[in-house]
């Protein structure tokens, strides 16, 4: 199957995405510029992080308007599989493909470091081979990644089991000392209504590999392979 | 015209300096020519003070690809690749305006190393701050390490390592040296040279501004109280538009339209045009009004001498000019075309086509002064290599001295500062920051980069030869600890006012220390730089030649760090402990002093320590390694604990063997000397049981003593010295101590913020 | 005939949204010494150069601009000043 | 008696530092067809509750705080308003 990793000037994790969905699970992966809408017979899409346009003004902010967003948008209203890691989480919630924002870290500062986070449901095409409650261990990298949303909207989010991913220790509690950020609820992804696009703040991508200190996250990737493998509605990214 | 003394003082240019402008153009210069020269001619871009020193140090070597003198050096690393890398200063930006001075420095580094051709993959940065209980430089250390991050994170080059270190002489003169990594392909390295006459070169990036102007010639002069009123315009980074930059160029340099290539860094165009152009022996010729520029009202000297971020220069093949313009309009760059090469060997500015400035391009580089300084060793310099021994008194008790060291800065844990840092992006981390020494996958070849940058400015204070050789030895047995083969090497020489012979000697020592090792170790230098005048009101800082050193492992999946891998395993020591504290962490932090002869070098030791290391590794003899530096053993011993969730040791020293240290009873080597001696080479070595006397026989046969010393297990570090109890730690308040102190100082409410 | 318009947008944090910036802030005012200080929330502040044919359609232009891509307004409100 | 005053502080960059922000700002604008948007600078804007004797107090209180904080005075300026 192939992916479509999306390009926007200052992704900086596309080759990330391209190297774990390649050389890792041995798919086939396509760079798509952001000014292309073609996304070239892609299965399913990944809006890698990164500083997309510097992330000035706001996270997400400019990308939002690139011409390849409406493909994006296409692709997922017809129910492929998107996903978005870190920046590519941003870009989505400015499209409005995904509720709520983000804030500044609450303490302020960048933050690198490998996190703990619960996946809440295996219901979505890239949490498909997940245990509920399966704890991984995976990087973050962001300054703004303090997940915010009207209380409203949250409510509506965990009624509805839009919660994918929540930050928690290794045990799989969701203490405030292993939330990372100032997420509410622990939030470090979630998912649309449909449940086809899904982000979250950490990086799957960079954690794949055991040489590179872990290779829980490999399960998202290898999800979306057997979700689209079994035949759950496959389109034909154009 | 002939210019006034304040001018030229204003210029920083002495009065046989000028005598010599108007020598080199038979002519008296204009304004603008005198900016020109004013810049080159400055120490930051001529190395007038140092050159005579520099060109001592051993440069070529069967991996060297591109030795000094481009825009960074390079070292092959089979497989067609080669590794590209440099390290540059930003000091005193950096103090004036510490985000966007660090950000900037980053910036400008990473721009020498994908002008050569190469995909940067890993960034460094060797730090020097004042005492960090200072609120000012709290500030300070919050804003270099938050615009060291703000850079590199947002470019997408992980931040892998680095060092830093504090004292008192850095506290108004804060160091900032970033090293960048890059792999290009061999065939595909290319140059700064304006080849081929009628070529049309062009400019792309950043607009002008009147930023940085005279930033050259400010990084060259002394701080004292009137620099704050000169102060000029703030660079400000835009690691936007150098990702950009980064992207096009090397998608541009993947075509042979590109003839050569330069960064505008410090002096700006005035120095790519004259550097480009003197490399090649050929001419520019080239008019400011075509140059973009973000302010109105720029005249030629601003525009020539401004210092605005992220702009390149570049020459093009004449004919190719389309394909070129093609690739930067993709990611929304402009190339704008300013002038064409000529034949005549003269960098030309014009004006809307009016010609204002004519200077030979070797008059601003190659004909730059070269001064033979005088050097003086100090006149207090022996009384600093005696230990006072009144002040020793009282000693606390091994377990104080060794958690107030653990507690440190210098030695604490820096996961305050790296975890700012993305170390992960480009998937390539095989070890990050906090870990002991970076090591960086080259995916194209399934082999790595280890890479360490040291330098103990106690250590050179006390004695600058000494101390500078162990700097290189340092960073190469890290290298070597992590299981690589030290193959190149780079170097930043931080010192002060190069006028004064103390320093110069100083200076002139150092660099004899490190073409010494070099020579010693067969590792060819292939760069650097020199930042000097890093003083401020009379007082220098602690002399920092930073050494950077790259290593290669043939095999990315045999590498070690510091951290033990498990209980049960045997703790081996390789080498002698001979208890020299002369310099050492000991006598600053728990006493208070910068005294005493500071540790020998064994360049024969080190050497083998070199050639062991790699092979261990390789054949997975050893599960981690970690060399003795400051602090000394007991310190090394501890860090061998942490990050590993709490495997804690047991072993048995031998007493230190040196001479009893000045100040201590005389009739024995003491507990102190054993437990924080800082000998070198001691490495701390961790093996499965079964391979433990394989490992200490392939020591031995290598010339390096070494022996058991106990293992891995329990909760404790348990540091026995010949049988008697000497020192017993938790290894969680270990780890406590030493992994919370910085973030503690730097976290209490005064830090500030926003 | 189109003018040259100096337009500023004030963009801050809904009230119910937390302000991580400005509550650190705060805490370090007060460690400062300055305990007057009872509230602080931090916004943004853009100033403008538009032409247009007359203050209100610039005033319509830096509104449209602001809702679009200046504000989130999940997050943040705005305000329009034109000179 | 104190009273509580609402403060405002306009932080924004020295004409002649460059502003990486404004200009890709004023950049995307343009790709979206605002052709009108001549130029953006982006500046930072606080608002603050401060207890003081009188406006007065509060305005210098506040000039302290924006001096020593909220503005970077090597390369901003500020102006505060006091209400
Ligand atoms: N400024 C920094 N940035 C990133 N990492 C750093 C920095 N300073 C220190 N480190 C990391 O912290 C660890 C300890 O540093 P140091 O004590 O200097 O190591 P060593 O003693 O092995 O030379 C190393 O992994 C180093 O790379
Ligand atoms: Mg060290």
């Amino acid at each position: 199957m192939k992916f479509a990793i999306v390009v926007f000037p200052g992704s900086n994790c596309d080759h990330d995405a391209y190297h774990a969905t390649t050389a890792v699970i041995g798919q086939q992966a396509e760079m798509i510029w952001h000014k292309e809408t073609d996304l070239r017979g892609a299965d399913a899409i990944i809006l890698p992080g990164g500083f997309a346009h510097g992330d000035y003004l706001r996270t997400g902010a400019i990308a939002r308007f690139s011409p390849v967003m409406q493909s994006v948008q296409a692709f997922a209203d017809a129910g492929g599989p998107v996903v978005g890691f870190c920046n590519g989480f941003q870009i989505l919630l400015e499209a409005g493909m995904l509720e709520g924002a983000m804030l500044r870290n609450r303490s302020l500062q960048y933050r690198c470091e490998h996190v703990h986070v619960r996946v809440e449901r295996n219901d979505t095409p890239w949490t498909g081979l997940c245990q509920p409650g399966q704890v991984m261990r995976i990087p973050i990298a962001h300054g703004e990644g303090n997940y915010y949303a009207a209380p409203e909207v949250i409510d509506r989010l965990e009624k509805n089991g839009q919660v994918i991913f929540r930050y928690a220790t290794a045990d799989g509690e969701t203490t405030d000392a292993a939330n990372p950020n100032g997420s509410l609820h622990n939030i470090a992804g979630i998912c649309n209504e449909r449940r086809n696009v899904v982000a979250l703040m950490p990086h799957p991508e960079r954690a794949c590999e055991a040489a590179l200190g872990s290779a829980d996250g490999k399960v998202v990737l290898d999800s979306v392979v057997a979700s689209l493998r079994a035949g759950v509605p496959v389109v034909a990214g154009r | 015209m002939a210019f006034d003394a304040a001018t030229l003082d204003r210029h920083g240019l002495k009065p046989d300096e000028y005598d010599r402008i108007r020598v080199l153009l038979g002519r008296e210069p204009n304004l603008t020519e005198l900016g020109m020269f004013s810049v080159m001619w400055s120490e930051h871009c001529s190395y007038k003070s140092s050159r005579v020193h520099l060109k001592t140090l051993p440069t070529t070597g069967p991996r060297v690809v591109q030795g000094p003198g481009e825009n960074a050096g390079a070292v092959d690393i089979g497989d067609g690749l080669a590794a590209v890398f440099k390290i540059e200063s930003h000091n005193h930006p950096s103090f004036i305006e510490p985000y966007q001075g660090a950000a900037t420095g980053v910036g400008g580094i990473i721009r020498d190393i994908f002008t050569m051709g190469a995909r940067p993959i890993a960034l460094l940065n060797a730090l020097r701050f004042g005492p960090i209980d200072n609120p000012q430089t709290k500030r300070i250390v919050a804003g270099i390490v938050s615009g060291i991050g703000g850079y590199g994170n947002a470019i997408g080059i992980p931040t892998i390592g680095g060092e830093v270190f504090f004292d008192e002489s850095y506290a108004l003169n804060p160091l900032v040296n970033a090293l960048c990594l890059g792999i290009a392909r061999i065939d595909d390295i290319i140059k700064g040279r304006a080849e081929g006459v009628g070529n049309p070169v062009y400019y792309v990036g950043a607009k002008t501004g009147r930023d940085g102007i005279h930033g050259a010639t400010m990084a060259s002069a002394e701080f004292d109280e009137a620099s704050a009123e000169k102060r000029p315009a703030v660079q400000v980074g835009d690691p936007f538009m150098e990702k950009l930059l980064l992207e096009a160029c090397l998608e541009v340099m993947k075509s042979d339209a590109l003839v050569g290539i330069q960064d505008m860094g410090a002096a700006g165009l005035t120095c790519s045009t004259c550097e480009m152009a003197a490399r090649a022996g050929t001419g520019i010729d080239f008019d400011v009004t075509l140059v973009p520029r973000r302010e109105t009202g720029m005249t030629p000297y601003e525009t020539l001498l401004s210092e605005s971020q992220e702009r390149m220069l570049l020459v093009v093949k004449l004919g190719r000019e389309a394909e070129v313009e093609r690739v930067f309009e993709r990611y929304d760059l402009h190339a704008v075309k300013i002038g064409t090469v000529t034949g005549d060997g003269l960098v030309r500015v014009r004006d809307a086509g009016v010609v204002v400035a004519e200077i030979p391009g070797p008059a601003l580089t190659d004909e730059a002064p070269l001064y033979h300084r005088p050097m003086k060793r100090p006149a207090d310099l022996d009384t600093l290599r005696t230990v006072d021994a009144a002040a020793l008194k009282p000693r606390p008790s091994l377990r104080d001295a060794a958690l107030a060291l653990l507690g440190s800065p210098t030695i604490a844990s820096k996961r305050w500062i790296y975890r700012q840092y993305d170390s992960m992006v480009r998937t390539n981390t095989l070890v990050p920051a906090g870990y002991g020494t970076p090591v960086v996958r080259v995916k194209e070849s399934g082999k790595a980069l280890a890479i360490s940058t040291d330098a103990n400015g106690r250590f050179v204070l006390l004695d600058p030869k000494q101390g500078a050789m162990m700097a290189v030895a340092e960073a190469a047995r890290n290298v070597a600890c992590a299981g690589a083969i030290p193959i190149g090497v780079t170097n930043n020489l931080n010192f002060g006012n190069p006028e004064r012979p103390e320093i110069m000697w100083q200076l002139g020592q150092a660099v004899e220390g490190i073409g010494e090792a070099c020579r010693a170790f067969d590792i060819p230098v292939t760069g650097g730089n020199v930042s000097l005048y890093n003083e401020t009101d009379g007082r220098a800082i602690l002399p920092t030649p930073v050494i950077g050193v790259v290593g290669l492992l043939d095999d990315a999946s045999a590498v070690v760090d510091r951290r033990f891998r498990g209980e049960g395993r045997t703790v081996i020591l390789m080498g002698e402990q001979r208890g020299e504290l002369g310099g050492g962490e000991y006598l600053k932090t728990v006493h208070g002093q910068v005294r005493g002869v500071p540790p020998r070098v064994d360049l024969t030791r080190e050497l083998a320590v070199q050639q062991l290391f790699p092979a261990l590794v390789a054949e997975r003899l050893i599960e981690s390694a970690h060399d003795v530096s400051d602090g000394g053993l007991a310190v090394a011993l501890a860090e061998c604990c942490f990050d590993t969730n709490g495997i804690g040791l047991s072993v048995d020293l031998a007493a230190a063997i040196g001479d009893p240290w000045a100040g201590a009873p005389a009739d024995a080597v003491t507990d102190e000397q054993t437990l924080f001696g800082e000998s070198a080479p001691l490495i701390v070595v961790s093996t499965a049981a079964a391979q433990a006397d394989v490992v200490v026989a392939r020591a031995v046969a290598a010339g390096i003593p070494a022996r058991v010393i106990g293992r891995t297990g329990g909760s404790q570090i348990r540091i026995t010295i010949d049988g008697r109890d000497a020192l017993a730690l938790t290894v969680a308040e270990a780890e406590t101590t030493w992994g919370t102190a910085i973030e503690a100082r730097m976290t209490s409410r005064r830090a500030g913020a926003a | 005939m189109p003018q040259t318009y100096k337009a500023r947008v004030f963009v801050t944090l809904k009230p119910s949204v937390f302000d991580p910036q400005g509550h650190v802030i705060v805490e370090s005012l007060h460690s400062m010494g300055y305990a007057g200080v009872a509230d602080v929330r931090q916004g943004k502040y853009f100033e403008l150069d538009v032409e247009a044919e007359s203050a209100d359609a610039a005033r319509a232009m830096v509104s449209d601009v602001s809702n679009r891509l200046l504000a989130n307004p999940v997050i943040e409100s705005y305000r329009v000043d034109v000179a």
